[in-house]
């Protein structure tokens, strides 16, 4: 009776899931990311209990729950704390290859900004390289107005 | 605290495309061996906790796909989104409550079906760091860096991890990949993204994995000894990669504490037997010694290259092969448990510890071990 | 925190990104598929415990917990069992597109069955559609394996 | 043997159709702030974080390592579950296991949606099978349709049946300041409302929802030391019984049904209509509300219509339905079974203001979602045995 499972082919359904996001930034990104865009000026989030300033910025400290966070502008430079060269393709990279992806610690923030870095030479990139930010031209307040950090 | 423990467990083969089967017809093939494996019938099981995740089987409410195939008509049912050692740990507190004697843990997962890159850029913030592009890959690359750098960690001591698990594997009929490599081969394979290469990452794999629960009273009923679970822990870090210190892992040091404290473990190295952990990429394995007390922050490499871990070492790590030789994403996690069970109960065959009676299972879940859960098992 | 409240509030925009997927249909369903492709013609399994035939078909009987081996072929016609016509349109997933308004979802009863199956009707009209109505299917003249294969049911002639 | 379980504190955003002022995180942070400070503790006093949502409803893949900015998890014992629309009781049965199991002493519960962020349908299409049951599935409210449709013909309801249920559950939302829909409509305007998917119209259908809900979940040895009348959990179970669309039957919600039959008997309940003070139940559709009471015995199948017209579930009546103004006031979908385990709670605890039910000592829960699935938590204000 169960001759015809061998028999049957085996078909496989091409789909996909095509779901478009509106994600919501909020007041404190929309804050961040406005003022990335119309000042090109890096805001972190600074949490006086537990000293320190976060970078993407928080409405309250994770860590504490302190709802009264501050603003604290930041360096747009700052240092490479760790780094990978992708060496293959794919259609989520915003940019083609050479290209890396870095945590960056900016100057005056106590955790890192992942972000792209570019415009590196042979052998240059390791933990500790000075980095700085360099702003798309037309900016309309994404992560991407910062086109990428490059070596300073 | 009441006593539970495995009574049965149940994989399929891994493979790097079942394209004949349903998540469905994966689940029903576990069970079945789980319940065989146990002596016990679906009648026996009082509740079942399925493990799958939306993004992977493009499938929101992922867990309804396999409903009828795990028994669970007319039983309580629930789904836990993460690795399998968390769905474990799940259907383990549901018998401790005194709710149910017996749980059945079903974990699915087809990575064939669809594209790593998209699936695993989704664990990254829409907002601050998915338009970025980075994926499973290329964040791991990081923090095997952020390791090598903090601790002057080498790409041989990857490679051995890698050299060693696909070695083991080949003791172990189920896993996908089995290799005899050399170093060298793992240096040689293709970059993926430095400094990690083809070698260093566990293959697309699909697959499906089940375990039974049973407390003290339910155990009687089955035909094998249960496998006790002797201490658990699971922790989190922080969630933004720069937030974090990623040549370390705070969350697993908590998270073995508390399952060391449960188990009466405090020295690990000594008192495990055997340990599945969970080396999606090489540097992982090492990464979580040094996170499971194995060996001193930073001496992860050395504990490598002592041969400590391998086969006949003093603390055989992943005999079954681990996740670099399959690598079902979620039931990876319910593998390494199983691997423990048939460690603990000499039935490993090819690749058994001897004199095994305590063995260590452990999962994460999110980018580049975020969240990790612990599980120790003994007789 | 000062000043956030008096600027504008941005979001994020996914994009037209799709996640794509090749979904097995396992060898139940594919018998299934196949059998519309090739046959116009729908088929269930048996469950060798209590005998009630599902459709679409599947490995296990969820009531029993015993495997389906045996194929069984329906006329293709059945009953309505409920219906809904939908006004309201929203994006299909699968093609990222609105679907177009009105249609009609039917639970239909295959004669031969134990359950219901999901499919269209042809008529949007709810004065014009009676539970209990007899229906058949309407194929398509090229088919490939698909649920829409079957273009949508209407009513048997003169029932 | 397990440990008793009882709620201690809960906390719920006010819901709306769009929280465009808060991120995901934020949104989660504000209802567990607010469920801190109803329980009077810190987020140094939580031992586990339990979080669920629907994934592609955000797209946000992994919510429990990406929310801990939010749910506290952060260097805490973090777990996700999520089963669709029951994933708000979901996350309050693992809650309640995680306790009862003896492991964690006080254990925090959070459901949460921002259904703003997508299309709402097209997601929960993704939710059925992809090759035989979602090219021609009509989402949620297609198959709330159908089965309304089915009841009106086997029962002879009408559609004025179910706009009693819209109108109660909207009248009652007008106490309760969270609801996202607090709307003064009667009958005729249900009736007038544009028919979205026949038989079910605009007014009878819940809406889009964006709110987070946080429920502090504490054993026996702590819960009467963090709160004065803490909501006991007499009894918890769920059934989730269906994999294709039309394998279900709609002779009553079966799910539901069998729910009852198995939690009743465990806690003495033999007559819910009188022996629980007050429900809160997942109705998405005014549709549901009528028929799926009599699958949870308050009254024959069939006498849904009739129980409704007499006025027993409304505030002052035998069993309240609904106090909150339940689902179809607010929708957030992965925190609206939560929800109704919150509003459960806090009738019992006596903090639901103006929405609370005299010396409610006994409450139900209830989450519905997936293929017709239906879960059940039972509250009561004295300890159990």
């Amino acid at each position: 009776m169960t001759d015809w499972i061998e028999q049957t082919e085996d078909m496989v359904y091409k789909g996909r899931i095509k779901v478009p996001y509106t994600w919501w930034v909020g007041e404190t990104g929309s804050h961040f990311f406005t003022t990335l865009r119309d000042e090109k000026k890096l805001l972190g989030t600074y949490c006086a209990k537990c000293d320190m300033v976060f970078i993407p910025p928080r409405k309250n400290c994770g860590r504490c729950f302190n709802q009264d966070l501050t603003w604290k502008e930041v360096a747009d430079e700052g240092t490479l704390v760790t780094y990978t060269v992708p060496a293959y393709e794919a259609d989520i990279h915003p940019i083609k290859p050479p290209f890396a992806y870095g945590i960056i610690k900016l100057d005056g923030a106590d955790t890192g900004l992942t972000h792209i870095v570019t415009g590196f030479g042979d052998g240059q990139l390791k933990a500790g390289l000075r980095v700085k930010a360099v702003f798309k031209e037309d900016r309309d307040g994404h992560i991407l107005d910062i086109r990428h950090f490059q070596p300073v | 605290m009441d006593k539970v423990g495995i009574v049965g467990v149940g994989q399929t083969k891994y493979e790097r495309k079942k394209v004949g089967e349903t998540f469905f017809d994966m689940i029903y093939e576990v069970t079945v061996k789980a319940l065989d494996d146990a002596g016990l019938t679906i009648d026996d099981i009082d509740n079942v906790i399925t493990v799958s995740n939306d993004f992977w089987d493009g499938r929101t409410i992922s867990s309804m796909a396999v409903q009828d195939a795990c028994g669970s008509r007319h039983k309580d049912i629930s789904t836990v989104e993460g690795d399998g050692v968390y769905g474990a740990f799940y259907g383990a507190m549901r018998v401790l409550s005194g709710s149910f004697g017996t749980t059945l843990v079903v974990a699915h997962n087809k990575c064939s079906q669809s594209r790593m890159n998209q699936i695993t850029n989704a664990m990254f913030d829409p907002i601050y760091t998915r338009a970025l592009g980075l994926d499973a890959i290329t964040s791991s690359a990081m923090q095997a860096r952020a390791y090598m750098d903090a601790f002057g960690i080498t790409a041989e001591q990857f490679a051995r991890v890698s050299v060693k698990n696909h070695k083991n594997a080949k003791n172990n009929p189920l896993a996908q990949i089995a290799l005899d490599l050399t170093v060298e081969d793992v240096l040689k394979s293709r970059l993926l993204a430095d400094p990690l290469r083809l070698l260093d990452a566990s293959p697309i794999t699909d697959g499906a994995a089940a375990v039974i629960w049973a407390n003290e009273a339910a155990a009687r009923k089955a035909k094998k000894a249960p496998v006790w679970m002797k201490g658990v822990g699971h922790m989190s870090d922080a969630y933004h990669l720069g937030d974090r210190d990623l040549a370390r892992s705070p969350a697993l040091v908590g998270a073995a504490g508390k399952a060391y404290a449960m188990a009466g473990i405090d020295d690990p190295l000594k008192q495990l037997d055997v340990a599945e952990i969970y080396d999606a990429f090489s540097y992982m394995e090492l990464m979580w010694y040094e996170g499971l007390g194995f060996c001193p922050e930073g001496g992860g490499g050395k504990l490598m290259d002592a041969g400590v871990t391998q086969m006949g070492g003093d603390l055989p790590v992943n005999p079954s092969g681990g996740c670099l030789s399959a690598n079902a994403v979620l039931v990876a996690g319910l593998a390494r448990l199983i691997e423990c069970v048939l460690q603990v109960r000499g039935e490993a065959a090819g690749r058994q510890v001897k004199d095994c009676s305590t063995a260590l299972a452990h999962g994460i879940n999110g980018p580049c071990g975020q969240s990790h859960c612990v599980m120790v098992m003994g007789k | 925190m000062e000043d956030v409240k008096k600027k504008e509030l941005l979001s994020v925009y996914s994009g037209e990104a799709e996640q794509p997927f090749e979904w097995s249909a396992g060898k139940y369903v594919s018998r299934f598929l196949v059998e519309m492709r090739d046959n116009k013609r729908l088929v269930g399994c048996k469950c060798p415990k209590c005998k009630k035939v599902l459709v679409p078909p599947r490995r296990v009987c969820g009531e029993c917990f015993v495997q389906m081996d045996e194929i069984v072929t329906l006329s293709g016609e059945g009953s309505l069992y409920s219906f809904t016509v939908l006004n309201f349109g929203f994006v299909d997933p699968d093609t990222g597109i609105q679907r177009p308004v009105p249609y009609t979802c039917a639970n239909i009863a295959l004669d031969g069955t134990d359950c219901t199956w999901a499919h269209y009707l042809e008529e949007t009209d709810p004065a014009k559609i009676k539970i209990g109505m007899r229906l058949r299917p309407v194929w398509e003249e090229n088919r490939r394996g698909h649920l829409l294969d079957i273009k949508h049911f209407v009513p048997v002639e003169g029932k | 043997m397990g440990k008793r379980v009882a709620i201690v504190g809960t906390g719920q955003t006010k819901a709306s159709s769009g929280r465009k002022d808060v991120n995901g995180q934020e949104m989660i942070n504000e209802a567990v702030m607010k469920a801190l400070a109803e329980a009077e503790l810190t987020r140094d006093d939580i031992d586990a974080v339990i979080i669920g949502n629907m994934d592609h409803f955000e797209g946000i893949n992994y919510v429990d390592t990406w929310s801990v900015d939010g749910s506290g998890g952060f260097m805490k014992p973090i777990m996700k579950v999520t089963t669709g629309g029951t994933t708000g009781t979901t996350v309050a049965m693992a809650a309640y296991y995680h306790v009862a199991s003896g492991l964690f002493d006080k254990v925090l519960a959070i459901g949460w949606e921002k259904n703003s962020e997508s299309d709402t349908t097209g997601a929960i299409i993704t939710a059925f099978e992809p090759i035989v049951d979602r090219p021609t599935f009509g989402g949620a409210v297609g198959g709330l349709a159908v089965m309304a449709n089915r009841y009106m013909h086997d029962w002879g309801a009408t559609q004025e049946d179910a706009a009693r249920v819209a109108v109660r559950d909207r009248q009652h939302a007008l106490n309760n300041p969270n609801a996202h829909l607090r709307i003064d409509i009667n009958i005729d305007d249900v009736m007038k409302s544009p028919m979205i998917s026949w038989p079910i119209k605009y007014l009878d259908m819940c809406p889009r929802t964006d709110a987070a809900c946080a429920v502090i979940f504490a054993s026996e040895d702590y819960a009467e030391k963090i709160c004065p009348k803490p909501a006991w959990v007499l009894g918890t179970t769920n059934r989730h019984n269906f994999t294709f669309i039309g394998d279900p039957s709609f002779r009553t919600m079966i799910t539901l049904e069998e729910c009852a039959k198995a939690l009743y008997p465990r806690i003495g309940i033999t007559e819910p209509l009188k022996q629980f003070d007050v429900m809160e139940l997942y109705l998405p559709s005014s549709f549901a509300g009528v028929q799926w009471i009599e699958a949870l015995g308050l009254c024959k199948n069939g006498g849904g219509p009739e129980l409704i017209a007499s006025g027993a579930t409304n505030m002052g009546g035998e069993c309240p339905i609904n106090p909150s103004g339940g689902v179809l006031s607010s929708n957030p979908i992965g925190a609206t079974g939560l929800l109704r385990v919150a509003e459960g709670a806090l009738q019992i605890m006596g903090r639901a203001d103006k929405r609370q039910v005299p010396g409610a000592k006994t409450a139900l829960s209830s989450g519905f979602g997936g293929c017709y699935w239906s879960d059940l938590m039972a509250f009561s204000a004295k300890k159990p045995n």
